[in-house]
């Protein structure tokens, strides 16, 4: 298990020079509400208050909120099937999404699109996706938008390492270092395709593959929030001043099932490789224990922001409950614009 | 040959004749195997293939990346090379991103090499809503491969039909699609133990009707027997007839029914508009053009993308419900 | 808006109408731009781009790698964020290929974000055999997109036609696939100087007749017409309908004319089962049901995969005397 | 444009010992008769005596030649819609050829498949493929094939460089190589997709495409029949050896157009390229140059080969002008086994 990210300390430092207390306690806010925010929907899951299922980003939190922070708000993303730490990070309202899980009609998309659908412009987020990978033509397009348009936008292609068996990944990777696209693609791994482990089904190095096209590679510790933020910082420089894409492996792990209902995961991964990441690569932990080290905060400020946040999401939750669910007549509506 | 449906001993679910199905043939010849994500352990996520690895190894039951173009496509070449694969296409909503190995490989290699090469391989896939999952996760996309020649079709509605249609898919040797109900895998139903198959092209009788032709496909077959009974209530009596193959379609007893009865109403969860209630309506439009006593009514899904919310999604599957009121209307009785 | 198609000072071939449509919505909208392989100095290869790079440059008419499924979707991203991109598949044949860019992705995103995000994009493509191509080069594949939610489908059969048509289309806010017979591009046509854009949904009365009505899509459109002509040798007046568009579809203008005529063929190049003669075909028996005479006769391509040899790649399409075989039939004159 | 081939002498020497002269006039003669061949397409097609159109090979027969030579009777090839170098190297038969390329039912495929797909099971011929990218599937499946039934065969994927725009490879070669499959991806390099030349829409290194998934790459002059053949070789005995796929980048030209009707090519590449190729890495001349230079033959020899070639060609084009068409009713024959 690789655990570790390859950049120096320094440069690290050099990054992560300049940024205020405030946006720490707010990266710990966003984390601890996507948390809080997992839980619920488990809870609802568990409840049956929420049609279908979910894929919690639980564990993973760091990795969004890293490189969220590190985006301008007209940035754009697209998701995955485990989307919720990705829209909530680049801005999305918890009570919209909530009422969207729920299938209401004051849902980011009407209650048309459900967990794994949540779209937001508003906030750059051009669509979590169901299809794995589906989001590297739509994201590499939008970063071919914001360059002919000269927006100075970049885009970021958020995916699990299982989309490296895309073959649509290769393609529009070769285009987009062909044309030097402002996307930086994210290979969250958390070493699971559903209930295998990325190693029986992905064949030679990870940072090879980017490799392949010209596109360079960084790899960073994606428990680690400020690893996180200070590596896509530098990436996004990078990236508007138009050197092109680059390719950002977050390590990282997710806490529960590949899916809500996915309880019995023995046969493919141990409770004790589980206990091990909670206990040791919590990103929440990693982050707290630096900003108190630090004196940056203290517990009571840290519960604080746990409290607010933990109330925004049982606000958001009552919302939803509450909300009235789409009209009959919704139903071919939006089919075309 | 064919069975009568109804005479078994013992019921089982769908999922459990389709894991038989693929057992039994694993056994009788060693070179089919299954190739798919997450097929071996995991037993796919509806648990459809749990215990096949435990018994023939990971070499036949093999976990592949998420690539489904490239392991179909690999599933081509094996095929034409002496091994008979059962690819698992996890939703058949992926089915478009392994659409050209399907289209444009798997269905014409026969065609093209003057019947020299052959590619004897079975796409196991799924279809059907209702289940909370959305636009990418819910489509019944059989009319899209129905319409290409070189490829068969296969749409069973029972476990004792889907155990006899996936051995005689995979004994054939042509590629064969074949789209499991995915709310259908807990259903149990009547299978003989014994040995059977049951060919394709042979539409069976679900239920005998004498006023309407209600013609079912997977799904629907349920939905239309449900409908049946209602109707009884009020007095029409409706045929249920379900094609069990779309391609081939064995137009013969579809139109033959409709002649009797004078009536028909297609009903199938793909999309209505180009899909498959289009091809059956206008099989009988044509061949019982003389003997309806009303058009040809064609109920598929709506053409929507399948909407996440329960209060939508409902709305844009054929129910049992609405099938008997168009039905009713049919039969003058509004 | 719609202008009647036989009025106009010059005459130009479908090639160039194509091109000119693009230019001037090039012009008008500097969103709008082309992707796709050898689009740009080689103009594709059937030249029908010929030019145009040169007035607006690699940066708008790009050239791209041979990645079917990669372009189409970086072209979804870049609709989705402000600008108009024209997808260029080489042959229709290749759809596949991107079907997962367009089913799952393209189609369907407007309706996931609730309406939120828009996809207004344009894949330009192609149909028609008896070039001598095979099967993989040689398919008509519109019914496969007709059935998808979501896409707008649209079948140009006249140089008028095609550019009307297409800036419609470059302007529409959905996807749109838009399919051109490779047969055609040099087929010449009267096409007025001046701007115009043809609505889609609306169906053109090719010619007017009281007999039998020929629904008849692209390519097949002149096939039509050319039986209407052999058949008013025999005294049998037939009506050409040219829905122009799959979907929408104009189902109003169809079945008024099969209700006036009572009898009707449908005309169109994709394979005959769970294709576009099927839907149109089941529009018409249902709209026109009490009026009809005879069984809604359907003409598809043969299901065959397209065969290589002349002799028997002829035989997969209708052909003029073909059709007007089947009309002198259906109006109980052999 | 790159020429040579990254091989040592050495090595190549090794590979070659025990090659006897008979094989090396055995390639000669396979060379030169696919010349032949092709300028008789050319030929059927300027005449409108063959249907359709046709993408000749001319300037690449050392690459199919070098490396049909390397394989058993009984390996794989699966072919593209450059294909006729490939078919007859691996032992397709001249006149069945000719008359599949007229639509002849004596064809090799009855005149349904035409010069785009060609296959003859009876060498070992998956099938010409006129989906760019089409044979990669098939070629690794049949390398699974070979592996399970444990039969020592391998499977050679023939593509052109324009084929590393399809995705499908990369999911192929992923799976090649976890599966350790006896396959290899062969490259052929003649600069350009059609009418645009590689490197506008190539990123990064070639090499770099197979080492993203840990295949090992090798290169080599394609212009040079010894040079291809005894790496090929190498890598036939690695595979057998069941050691795993492996990528095979053969740099070479085609002298024509892209296709038979292809002829102004300026605004793509220079007349003078074209006659560089021509004059100093024509396959033929190479091989002819050291087999009169080691004294293995003299220009009779030579000549007499080339009118045997000849001649066989003549006689195909014979056959198969002669041939009749299917029969109607061949039409939907074949749909289905
Ligand atoms: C094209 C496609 N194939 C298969 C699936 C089914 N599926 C959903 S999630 C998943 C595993 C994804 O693994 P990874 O990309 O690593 O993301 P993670 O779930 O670990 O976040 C699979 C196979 C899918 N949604 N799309
Ligand atoms: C999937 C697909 N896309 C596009 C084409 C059209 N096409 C035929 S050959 C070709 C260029 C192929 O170039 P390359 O692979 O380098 O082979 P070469 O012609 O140089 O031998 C293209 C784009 C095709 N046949 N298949
Ligand atoms: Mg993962
Ligand atoms: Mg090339």
């Amino acid at each position: 298990m690789r655990r570790t990210a390859p950049r120096t300390e320094t440069q690290q430092a050099d990054a992560l020079q300049g940024v205020a207390r405030e946006q720490w306690l707010a990266m710990y806010e966003q984390m601890i509400k996507i948390r809080a925010f997992e839980e619920q929907v488990n809870e609802l899951y568990r409840g049956a208050k929420m049609p279908g299922l979910a894929h919690l980003y639980t564990g993973q939190e760091a990795s969004a909120v890293g490189i969220c922070q590190a985006l301008r708000p007209d940035d754009y993303i697209t998701s995955t099937h485990r989307g919720h730490g990705h829209c909530l990070a680049k801005g999305a309202r918890v009570d919209l999404m909530f009422a969207e899980l729920l299938g209401k009609v004051s849902g980011y998309c009407r209650g048309k699109g459900g967990s794994m659908h949540i779209a937001d412009p508003q906030s750059g987020n051009l669509g979590a996706n169901a299809i794995v990978g589906g989001g590297a033509g739509i994201a590499t397009g939008a970063a071919l938008s914001a360059k002919r348009r000269g927006s100075g936008q970049v885009s970021v292609c958020f995916f699990g390492e299982g989309a490296l068996g895309q073959g649509v990944l290769y393609e529009v990777m070769n285009m987009a270092a062909l044309w030097k696209l402002p996307v930086i693609y994210v290979c969250e791994n958390n070493l699971y395709n559903e209930y295998t482990h990325y190693s029986e089904v992905t064949a030679g190095e990870l940072r090879a593959r980017p490799a392949a096209f010209g596109i360079q590679c960084v790899e960073v510790d994606g428990q680690d929030v400020r690893a996180v933020y200070a590596t896509t910082r530098r990436v996004v420089e990078r990236l508007r001043a138009g050197e092109g894409p680059a390719f950002l492996i977050s390590n990282t792990y997710r806490y529960f099932g590949h899916h809500v209902g996915d309880v019995n995961r023995a046969y493919y991964r141990s409770k004790e490789e589980e206990l091990d990441w909670k206990a040791r690569r919590d990103p929440l932990a990693i982050l707290a224990d630096w900003l108190t080290g630090e004196g940056l905060a203290d517990a009571g400020t840290l519960e604080e922001i746990e409290r607010r946040a933990r109330a925004e999401v049982a606000a958001g939750v009552e919302f939803a409950l509450a909300a009235p669910y789409p009209d009959p007549g919704e139903v071919d509506q939006h089919v075309y614009a | 040959m064919s069975m009568p449906s109804a005479v078994a001993d013992r019921e089982i679910t769908f999922a459990q004749a389709v894991r038989e199905a693929l057992a039994e043939e694993m056994r009788r010849d060693p070179a089919v195997f299954i190739l798919g994500e997450d097929v071996a352990e995991a037993g796919t996520p509806f648990k459809v293939l749990s215990g096949l690895v435990e018994e023939f190894g990971t070499e036949r039951v093999t976990d592949t990346p998420i690539s489904e173009a490239g392991f179909t496509g690999i599933a081509v070449g094996a095929a034409m090379t002496g091994l008979r694969p059962v690819v698992d296409i996890m939703f058949g909503d992926f089915l478009p991103l392994a659409m050209d190995q399907i289209v444009n490989q798997a269905a014409k290699v026969h065609y093209m090499s003057g019947g020299k090469l052959r590619v004897p391989m079975v796409v196991r896939t799924n279809l059907g809503a209702t289940r909370r999952s959305a636009a990418q996760h819910s489509q019944s996309l059989h009319a899209l491969l129905s319409h290409i020649p070189g490829l068969k079709v296969v749409l069973p509605s029972t476990p004792y039909d889907a155990k006899g249609l996936l051995k005689t898919a995979i004994r054939d040797e042509n590629p064969v699609v074949f789209f499991e109900d995915k709310l259908m895998f807990h259903l149990k139903g009547p299978v003989p133990e014994g040995e059977y198959t049951i060919p394709f092209g042979v539409a069976d009788v679900k239920r005998q009707g004498t006023d309407i032709t209600l013609v079912a496909t997977s799904s629907m077959v349920q939905v239309a027997l449900a409908a049946a009974q209602i109707l009884e209530k009020d007095g029409i009596s409706a045929e249920v007839i379900d094609p069990r193959t779309t391609v081939p379609l064995d137009a013969r007893t579809i139109v033959e029914s409709a002649k009797k009865t004078g009536r028909a109403i297609v009903v199938d969860e793909g999309h209505e508009r180009y899909g498959v209630t289009a091809e059956i309506a206008s099989v009988i439009a044509e061949g019982a053009f003389y003997h309806l006593d009303a058009p040809v009514k064609r109920m598929g899904a709506m053409d929507v993308p399948v909407p996440f919310s329960p209060a939508l999604e409902d709305l844009t599957v054929p129910t049992a419900e609405r099938v008997a009121e168009a039905a009713r209307a049919l039969c003058g009785r509004t």
